[in-house]
């Protein structure tokens, strides 16, 4: 099974860069939303996977029976979820504003503040 | 040395967010409040500067859990260091901020977010956690996009598209190159990981991991090939953030990157090897940028990439020399930039232009002035005993004895684009007279007394501390040359956040 | 939106769905849920209603303008944070009461930290999203 | 005997929920889609829903069961009524063997105000949704 | 035949089938209704697996997370329905 | 007291506003009295000096990096020092009245007592860093001296020149003292001084040369970078004699000249010094003859001076490096003469046209003794000191080896031509008949001939009385420059002999030139032909050529294309990552250590692989929005398999709100369009795909690596005991790693105040949206 | 108003217990504060309440419509699979129920039936629009619901 996930976590890293490298914002949104799904999804894995054995210590006992899922990397995503979604949620508003303002959607177009002078 | 209240000046500077947010209507207070909080803050980093000097480092574990367990925050000599300059430079751009801000910015979170800012700066400073490092970065690319894109005029935003998404890009590389670390070491306190990396037998996993975290950072400080989101972006806020930016921004890329590469990914010599290559392409091109442009803002902005590179030369080279002079000049670079910035937004409003060529007459105009701002741009440039020069020597010597001559000849080059360039900008807005056909500017005179203070105590405030750093350079580098010590030989990092003897 | 049956069933949705939101931020600390998920169901709530009945009508409900929430939300978290250092001990030290409360568990500064959390994510969440529904 | 309970419930909920996405695949037009996501899956959740609840038979879990269930059978019509709604304002075409549209005219694009009777006037007629 | 394998001989596989006969109309489309539709059936359906796996893993929690499941998915409905309305008002 | 004297200058440039203030129209003098006083200082000095004592005078500044202020007056710097000042003292009182009424009078001493001071610092410092620190500011001081009259373009851009030159130079030759220190592991020349040897056999011994001989060339205007100086001509009069004659271009020629005995007596050393001396000295001098501006003339032989000194360092030997030491005042004397008479002749009558300016001897009776004074000795006349410095670097050259015939020849020519240039420069302008329109020329004043004067007053008093110097002042300097004892005798005449026959030979062909040859506008127009290949215009056409390509550089690296640096960017990771790969990775994969794969999972991997690629490439805006959607929810479906109930909510949730957002969000946006031909998009494809395989293996490997859970063990085992709670993930965050939580949601509290900021403040000047 | 707050903040107690699962009084209590204070947050003042006398009736009204839901089901199976001939059609219903309660409700029921969506519900609240999968007869249609489900609920909850 780990190996059908590294292959979407390959495929999420190349997808989301591919689309960084596209000229279209929107296209850049989503490329980074699926680089982000893709940096968790490694984190993840990276804690080994434990098939239902959610990290919960069941009621009446003080430490767990048997095995558990590592927590760490699960809290660890979860903050980075967290963090992805304030991240991401300013990035599409900012698309927003700036197709509003220059009302385009190629990259290529918005280079002004590059261009010399 | 444990010490539960090394975390203030995080959690001062979260509280002035929080009380600023609750401001939240009233644009004087706002004003007010961040004047003192930062005044405030400022005695809190020269406390903990104060006492990790004279006491060693302090060390403490958030939760009481011991390390490597919980998440443990060091003030070392270094990150004190750091801390107490983000707190000059707040200083400075909170006041400069009261009377060059638009109310409106002010009325949509200018000054919350500023203390956030400064906040996710000082923790990144003081952590000794990977992870918690990557969560302080975070507080600070969402407060620096924030900053960035206020007030959405069309360049902020054209510029801010680049600057997100390049540093979106390298948070997610930055946030994998976390996961590896974990997945080898199965720790992400940073001395813990520090020593459990070096048991890792397939080094190969290491170094890639390595190269991660190269790009990571290289992204966020602004290192060739990494940094078109600077010149695209720098320059497109109103002056007060760019100051803060210039200031501070890129260099926590930097302390980040020396952190790792002093502690973690030690002993690689290919990626020395890299960093100074980097380092030399990374001043060229900045100088090469620098050379071209008109407009103020993106002048310095491509210096403050070319001088990024002489951080990192330092790095490459990997020797306590070079670090003294990388940590010298990180020192000087953070106080001068600051300034600079500052000066390029008076610059701009007395001449109605960003543009050189449409600038002038300043010298002939405002003598006093002229000469006031002469100390940051000459600092700049490191004219000798300026604060910029003396970095410069140790790198010069640290690069000879360690045979780069790649990188002399870069920093010498580099140096002369700086003071070509300064020198022009000098010629064009001071000695020029200005353009008939240009806009008029705000003469001085129509500034208001308390407008006149609020710029000038800023300017003055920040060009007396880069006057010291290069006149009682010996202080400066007795405190860098500690600093290096401490970097070349982590265990004592390593030994106070594990509580080792 | 102009619908009845929506408006409807709306009104009887959010304080449900509030219910339910605390409830999984109360057990958070034993099963799944906490602080996030909790405020994150509490935005929905809210959010889901203001679909039904507008911004204004769900501002009123609200009371307090969701962004002083978010200031509200991290004082409770640094609080509980710092509170560890009345006693001199580092930040984020747990500090609990000795015997647990009937169905909240045992209280604690944990607790506190996690109110906090679910005031910030209940108030951003509604900043964003209100913002943004303002502007459709 | 509470297994093969289980099992038959479940197998039935499973079969509902199969039933539907057949539908959902087959149905010609969004109408009828949105008709038979909401018949069929309500069903079938609720009962593979009730079959965990036997397996557990604790009070706890029977009540959040129960709470789900109730929420589910009440979101899912709601939420077929506003997607069909929202279907027919973006004038998503009806299937051409349609019977009969006496919805058409009755909407106001304008403003948005659904009429019991058509206006004399009517400013436009939905004549999209017929083709 | 034991329950575990029972679900996992049988109902899995179905509601296995029945997402990708959703997916598929979640691709054709054509319109963005019954995209959503389909988003919506799929929520529905994993509310279902959730149900079972639940029971597969002993795990009553996992019962909360289909609480969860349903109203996130209507509010995903009713998020698509206020869109539509705001943006033919425009 | 040495720090007093260096500092002084910088004293009372700092304080020039309040001197301004306190001493209004008398500034100028107190600004003058200062050079006065140093120069009776140093004066005061010269018993002791001469004695073969030298005072030193320490300040440690920066100690940890060797950087002492160590000042020392021995026969070298005491010849500098009193040059400095004297004619500093000379220029200040000249132009009291030369810049009288001028608007920025104040800054204008300023910068004169500021660059001063740094002149005193170069030629006193012992420890090279120091020497360094002063050599910057004498660029800096200057830079701002000669674009003093800002207003004009020229004069701002010779005073870039001349920045960028001497400012390159002097990095250069920063580079240079420190890897001489790195050899000899100190800064102070004298301690250096006791290592000659082992840096002379070091193998940075040549680097070395270059990097100070590259130092010293363009600060003394050495061939080819000489012509920032003509250029800097466009400073006040009084800045090209203080600067020009005696001082900053001097600097180059006191570091060569301190340098000798550390560096010196190697081939090396020699032959290049010879080399680019010589032809500096020759092509000045041929230049100086088609001058027809005064100052350009000026100019020009000064460079050519300079040349002569730099061949005569080069050629090293002891008579040679005698004639340095005597030629350096000699020149000093003379030319600070001259260009201060140009100055008059300029402020009188306003022109400083050699060809149209006659006769002025009628009006200025005082300036054209000063002139002829100057332009005899400069010749080389004898009872003038340009006679004896002359015979001594005859006598230099005929004597070296075997090439002393065309070093002498070479010289000769030089002297020949410097002689014409001379008279032209101080004789022409004062004989012959007095034109019409200079007849209105009024008399100057004394403030400004007496300076000139002096001067000549000087040399002429020691060319007659060649002893008045000789031990006092030459025989130090000679010492220092050769690092031997041997004494020196300056005497007027040494018989009959060649060298004498050469020198007489000089004058009269010299002379006769001057006769025979008038400069004109037109002679100066031909010589422009020659511009295309001139040092001035290759460097310039470089550094042109260098501008465009910063400019094509930078266009290509910041082409505002975010496409390229990502681009640029990934295309790094790639290389440094694949190379890492390559260099050493082992490979290796443990299936036990994998879990079985089952249907259900294949399904939901199908899915998401689909929804990705239908998010990749779909036309629909909407469509690749919801296909995200899907992807979120089968992650989230891993999550719940894979035992992690609370990401599983979370990641639900928060996937939907970023769904919802975008839809509500970006309906506006046009249609998704491929802008991309399709051969980028495969080149785009293969590198992320590239990228994504690399990401893919290292994953893979680190999960290979034996899992270290101690951590996570530690958690488990205390969350319940200590944390008081069940669930662990929850644990970590309110407690553990509580400090990871409270910054998030610090992000989430910026990140709002951000959408809302960007949404509801809109500064743009133009229309609201 | 009082009153019916009272209700619905017992209502909401109830609910609480039911999803905690323990019948205890002190849970009781703690879930009727948890009540009050969401129903503080809710309440707006001018929102008219009456859903309690509703929802005891409406638990005895879902036992009739189980049959009709799981009647729907069945149906859609045999649809699905042998894809019968399709009638579908968009009818106007004329509306006895008044108030926004029941009409709400007996949308859900609608909609809960075999063949049939809600589309909207016009804004004077006369008639309501319904999609229908399989029409033989609108006539027969319209007077199959009215039955059914309309008279019956209207008795119940009126
Ligand atoms: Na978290
Ligand atoms: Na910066």
């Amino acid at each position: 099974m780990e190996i059908l996930l590294v292959f979407i976590i390959g495929l999420l890293h190349a997808g989301g860069l591919y689309m960084l490298l596209r000229r279209s914002m929107f296209k850049m949104i989503i490329g980074l939303i699926l680089l982000g799904n893709g940096a968790n999804l490694l984190i993840f894995l990276i804690g080994r996977l434990v098939k239902g054995k959610p990290p919960v210590i069941d009621e009446g006992l003080k430490v767990f029976a048997d095995a558990y899922a590592d927590p760490l990397p699960q809290a660890l995503v979860l903050t980075a979820i967290v963090i992805g979604f304030g991240l991401q949620s300013f990035a599409i508003i900012l698309i927003k504003r700036v197709y509003n303002v220059l009302e385009t959607d190629d990259l290529d177009e918005l280079n002004s503040t590059d261009e010399e002078l | 040395m444990s010490n539960p209240y090394i975390i203030l000046p995080i959690v001062f500077h979260m509280a002035a967010a929080v009380i600023l947010m609750f401001c939240w209507f009233q644009p004087r207070v706002q004003k007010l409040l961040s004047i003192l909080f930062s005044l405030i803050g400022l005695g809190i980093s020269v406390w903990l500067f104060r006492l990790v000097w004279h006491e060693g480092f302090q060390v403490t574990q958030a939760g009481n859990w011991d390390a490597p367990f919980g998440i443990s925050f060091i003030a070392d000599t270094l990150g004190s260091t750091l801390g107490l300059l983000s707190s000059i430079s707040l200083l400075a751009v909170s006041i400069f901020s009261t009377v060059s801000m638009r109310e409106e910015r002010i009325k949509f979170g200018y000054f919350p977010t500023l203390h956030f800012l400064i906040m996710g700066l000082q923790g990144a400073f003081l952590t000794a956690d990977i992870f918690n490092l990557y969560v302080w970065f975070e507080v600070v690319i969402i407060s620096s996009f924030v900053l960035l894109t206020l007030g959405g005029k069309k360049t902020q935003l054209e510029g801010a598209l680049k600057y997100v998404s390049l540093n979106l890009l390298a948070s997610t590389f930055f946030l994998i190159g976390i996961a590896l670390v974990y997945g080898l070491t199965g720790s992400l306190n940073l001395a813990d990981v520090a020593i459990k990396i070096g048991a890792v037998e397939n080094r190969g996993l290491v170094n890639m991991t390595a190269g991660l975290f190269l790009v990571a950072f290289g992204i966020k400080s602004a290192l060739f090939p990494m940094y078109f989101w600077l010149p695209a972006s720098y320059h497109t806020p109103p002056a007060a953030i760019s100051a803060i930016f210039a200031g501070l921004l890129t260099k926590v890329g930097v302390y980040a990157m020396v952190r790792m590469f002093t502690m973690v990914f030690i002993g690689d010599t290919f990626m020395s090897i890299t960093l100074s290559g980097l380092a030399a392409l990374t001043i060229i091109s900045g100088g090469l940028g620098a050379i071209r442009q008109q407009h103020l803002g993106k002048i310095f902005g491509y210096l403050i990439i070319c001088h990024i590179g002489f951080l990192f030369a330092g790095l490459g080279i990997f020797t306590e020399l070079a670090l003294v002079g990388t940590i010298f000049y990180l020192i000087h670079d953070i106080v001068v930039k600051t300034n600079l910035f500052i000066v390029a937004g008076l610059m701009n409003k007395l001449t109605g232009s960003p543009f050189i060529k449409e600038q002038g007459g300043l010298y002939a105009k405002y003598p006093l002035l002229s000469l006031l701002f002469a100390i940051p741009l000459f600092s700049l440039v490191g004219i000798p005993p300026l604060s910029g020069f003396w970095a410069k020597v140790y790198l010069i010597q640290a690069s000879f004895e360690t045979r780069e001559f790649l990188l002399v000849g870069s920093i010498i080059f580099g140096s002369f684009l700086t003071l070509w360039v300064i020198a022009k900008v000098w010629s064009e807005s001071f000695w020029k007279d200005k353009p008939e056909a240009s806009s008029s500017g705000k003469p001085w005179s129509t500034f208001s007394t308390k407008e006149k203070w609020g710029i000038l105590v800023p300017i003055m405030f920040l060009s007396i501390v880069s006057l010291y750093i290069g006149l009682a350079a010996e202080n400066i580098i007795s405190l860098a040359s500690r600093i290096a010590a401490e970097l070349m030989d982590p265990s004592a990092y390593i030994n106070s956040i594990l509580g080792m003897k | 939106m102009k619908s009845l049956i929506f408006r409807t069933a709306s009104i009887y949705l959010l304080p449900l769905l509030l219910l339910f939101s605390i409830f999984i931020l109360l057990r958070g600390h034993y099963l799944p849920g906490g602080g996030f998920v909790g405020g994150l169901m509490a935005g929905v709530a809210f959010l889901i209603h203001s679909f039904a009945f507008g911004l204004k009508e769900t501002r009123n409900i609200i009371k307090i303008n969701p962004g002083f929430l978010m200031p509200i939300g991290l004082t409770i978290c640094v609080l509980a944070a710092l509170a560890p250092w009345i006693v001199s001990l580092p930040l984020m030290t747990g500090l609990w009461f000795e015997e647990p409360f009937k169905f909240v568990g045992m209280v604690g500064s944990a607790l506190f930290f996690d109110i906090g959390v679910y005031l910030v994510v209940v108030g951003s969440t509604l900043i964003i999203m209100f913002t943004i529904a303002d502007t459709v | 005997m509470k297994e093969y309970i289980i099992m038959i419930l479940s197998f039935l909920g499973a079969l509902f929920i199969l039933s539907s996405s057949i539908g959902i695949l087959r149905k010609p037009d969004v109408y009828l889609r949105i008709n038979i996501t909401g018949k069929a899956s309500t069903l079938g959740i609720g009962l593979l829903l009730l079959s965990s609840g036997l397996f557990f038979n604790e009070v706890s879990v029977g009540t959040r069961i129960t709470a789900t269930i109730i929420f589910v059978f009440l979101t899912i019509s709601i939420g077929g009524h506003m997607l069909a709604r929202a279907a027919y304002f973006t004038k998503t075409p009806t299937w051409e063997k349609t019977k009969l549209d006496e919805l058409a005219g009755h909407y106001d694009y304008e403003t948005h105000e659904l009429r019991s009777e058509i206006p004399r006037k009517a400013p436009e007629l939905n004549n999209e949704t017929k083709n | 035949m034991s329950l575990s394998e029972f679900y996992y001989m049988i109902i899995i596989p179905m509601l296995g089938i029945s997402v990708i006969l959703v997916f598929i109309r979640f691709i054709k489309g054509p319109s963005l209704a019954d995209r959503v539709i389909a988003l919506d059936m799929l929520i529905l359906i994993s509310i279902g697996i959730i149900a079972v796996y639940s029971v597969v893993f002993n795990q009553s929690t996992f019962l909360d997370i289909a609480m969860l499941f349903s109203l996130i998915a209507f509010l995903s409905t009713a998020a698509y329905a206020y869109y539509i309305e705001q943006r033919q008002r425009k | 007291m040495m720090l007093l004297i260096v500092l002084s200058g910088f004293l009372f440039s700092a304080l020039t506003r309040p001197i301004g203030s306190i001493f209004k129209q008398a500034l100028p003098w107190v600004f003058t009295a200062l050079p006065v006083l140093l120069f009776i200082y140093f004066c005061s000095q010269i018993g002791v000096v001469s004695s073969g004592d030298s005072l030193t005078w320490t300040y440690k500044w920066v100690p940890s990096l060797g950087l002492d202020l160590v000042f020392e007056l021995n026969g070298l710097s005491l010849l500098f020092a009193l040059l400095i000042t004297g004619i500093g003292s000379l220029v200040f009182f000249y132009s009291t009245y030369y810049l009288k009424g001028h608007a920025y009078m104040d800054r204008f001493y300023g910068y004169l007592s500021m660059f001063m001071a740094s002149m005193l610092g170069v030629v006193l410092s012992d420890n090279l860093l120091a020497l360094f620190i002063f050599w910057e500011l004498t660029s800096i001081s200057s830079f701002f001296l000669i674009g003093f009259n800002n207003e004009d373009p020229k004069s701002r851009k010779s005073a870039l020149t001349a920045l960028s030159i001497t400012g390159l130079g002097g990095l250069v030759l920063l580079g240079g003292i420190i890897l001489l220190s790195s050899i000899g592991g100190t800064y102070s020349f004298s301690e250096l001084l006791s290592q000659r040897n082992s840096i002379l056999s070091s193998s940075s011994y040549c680097w070395i040369l270059v990097f100070v001989f590259i130092g010293s060339f363009t600060k003394s205007a050495q061939f080819p970078f000489h012509f920032w100086l003509p250029g800097a001509m466009k400073a006040p009069t009084p800045v090209s004699t203080y600067l020009h004659s005696a001082t900053m271009v001097k600097a180059g020629i006191f570091l060569l000249a301190k340098m000798t005995p550390l560096l010196g007596g190697t081939p090396a050393w020699n032959h290049t010094l010879m080399i680019v001396g010589g032809i500096t000295m020759v092509y000045a001098a041929i230049h100086s003859l088609f001058r027809v501006d005064l100052k350009g003339i000026l100019a020009y032989s000064t460079i050519s001076a300079l040349g002569i000194l730099v061949f005569l360092i080069g050629v090293g030997t002891e008579k040679a490096l005698l004639a340095v030491g005597i030629f350096i005042l000699t020149h000093a004397l003379y030319k600070a003469a001259l260009f201060l008479i140009t100055g008059i002749i300029d402020y009188q009558t306003g022109s400083r046209d050699v060809s149209q300016l006659k006769g002025l001897q009628h009006v200025m009776k005082p300036v054209a003794i000063a002139g002829f004074i100057a332009a005899l000795s400069s010749a080389g006349f004898p009872l003038f000191l340009g006679f004896l410095s002359k015979e001594i670097m005859y006598e230099a050259t005929f004597k070296y080896a075997e090439i002393g015939i065309l070093l002498t020849a070479a010289i000769v020519l030089t002297k020949i031509f410097l002689l014409v240039a001379g008279f032209w420069a101080g004789i022409s302008p004062f004989t012959g008949e007095l034109p019409e329109n200079l007849k209105a020329t009024k008399k100057p004043s004394p403030i400004l001939w007496v300076p000139p004067l002096l001067l000549g007053v000087g040399s002429v008093l020691f060319g007659v009385f060649p002893a008045l110097i000789e031990q006092s002042l030459i025989q130090p300097v000679f010492a220092n420059i050769s690092g031997l004892d041997t004494s020196i005798y300056l005497a007027l005449w040494h018989g009959f002999n060649t060298v004498l026959l050469l020198s007489i030979l000089t004058l009269i062909i010299g002379t006769a030139i001057y006769f025979q040859w008038k400069p004109s506008e037109g002679k100066f127009a031909r010589t422009l032909r020659f511009e295309k290949i001139s040092p001035q215009t290759l460097l310039e056409g470089f550094a042109v050529g260098f501008h465009t390509f910063a400019g094509v550089w930078t266009r290509a690296v910041q082409n505002g294309y975010l496409r390229n640096y990502v681009l640029s960017i990934l295309a790094f990771l790639t290389v440094i990552m694949g190379y890492r790969f390559y260099e050493g990775v082992s490979i290796y994969l443990d299936w036990n250590q994998l879990s079985e794969i089952t249907p259900s999972e294949v399904i939901v991997v199908t899915l998401m692989v689909i929804s990705i690629i239908f998010a990749i490439v779909s036309t629909s805006r909407t469509a690749s929005i919801v296909a995200l959607g899907v992807v979120g929810f089968a992650n989230c479906l891993f999550f719940l398999f894979y035992s992690a109930p609370d990401l599983a909510m979370t990641q639900f949730s928060i996937d939907t709100l970023t769904v919802l957002l975008f839809m509500l969000v970006l309906f506006k946006l046009p249609k998704n369009k491929i802008f991309s031909s399709k051969r980028i998009r495969i080149r785009d494809a293969v590198l992320s795909v590239l990228f994504g395989l690399l990401i893919a293996i290292l994953t893979l490997e680190v999960f290979e690596e034996p899992s270290v859970t101690d951590i996570s063990k530690y958690y488990a085992d205390n969350a319940y005991l200590l944390a008081k709670g069940r669930n662990v993930v929850n644990v970590i965050l309110v407690d553990y790693r509580g400090m990871d939580t409270l910054v998030e949601t610090t992000v989430l509290i910026i990140a709002a105040i951000g959408v809302f900021s960007l949404i509801k403040l809109n500064l743009n000047p133009s229309k609201e949206q | 108003m009082t009153k019916s707050l009272f209700l619905s903040n017992l209502m909401l107690t109830l609910i609480w217990v039911l999803a905690t699962g323990v019948l205890t009084e002190e849970n009781l209590l703690f879930g009727f504060f948890l009540g009050f204070g969401v129903l503080w947050i809710v309440t707006t003042g001018k929102t008219d309440r009456k859903y309690f006398y509703i929802v005891p009736t409406l638990i005895g009204f879902i036992g009739t419509l189980l049959w009709e839901i799981i009647k729907a089901n069945f149906m859609t199976v045999k649809e699905s699979i042998f894809q019968d001939q399709l009638e579908p059609a968009i009818i106007k219903y004329p509306l006895k129920a008044k108030t926004d309660g029941e009409i709400s409700l007996l949308a859900n029921i609608v909609a809960l039936t075999p063949g049939t969506v809600v589309i909207d519900i016009s804004d004077d609240k006369k008639v309501m629009f319904i999609h229908v999968m399989h029409l033989k007869d609108k006539e027969s249609f319209i007077k199959e619901i009215q039955t059914k489900f309309e008279n019956k609920l209207l008795k119940i909850i009126r």
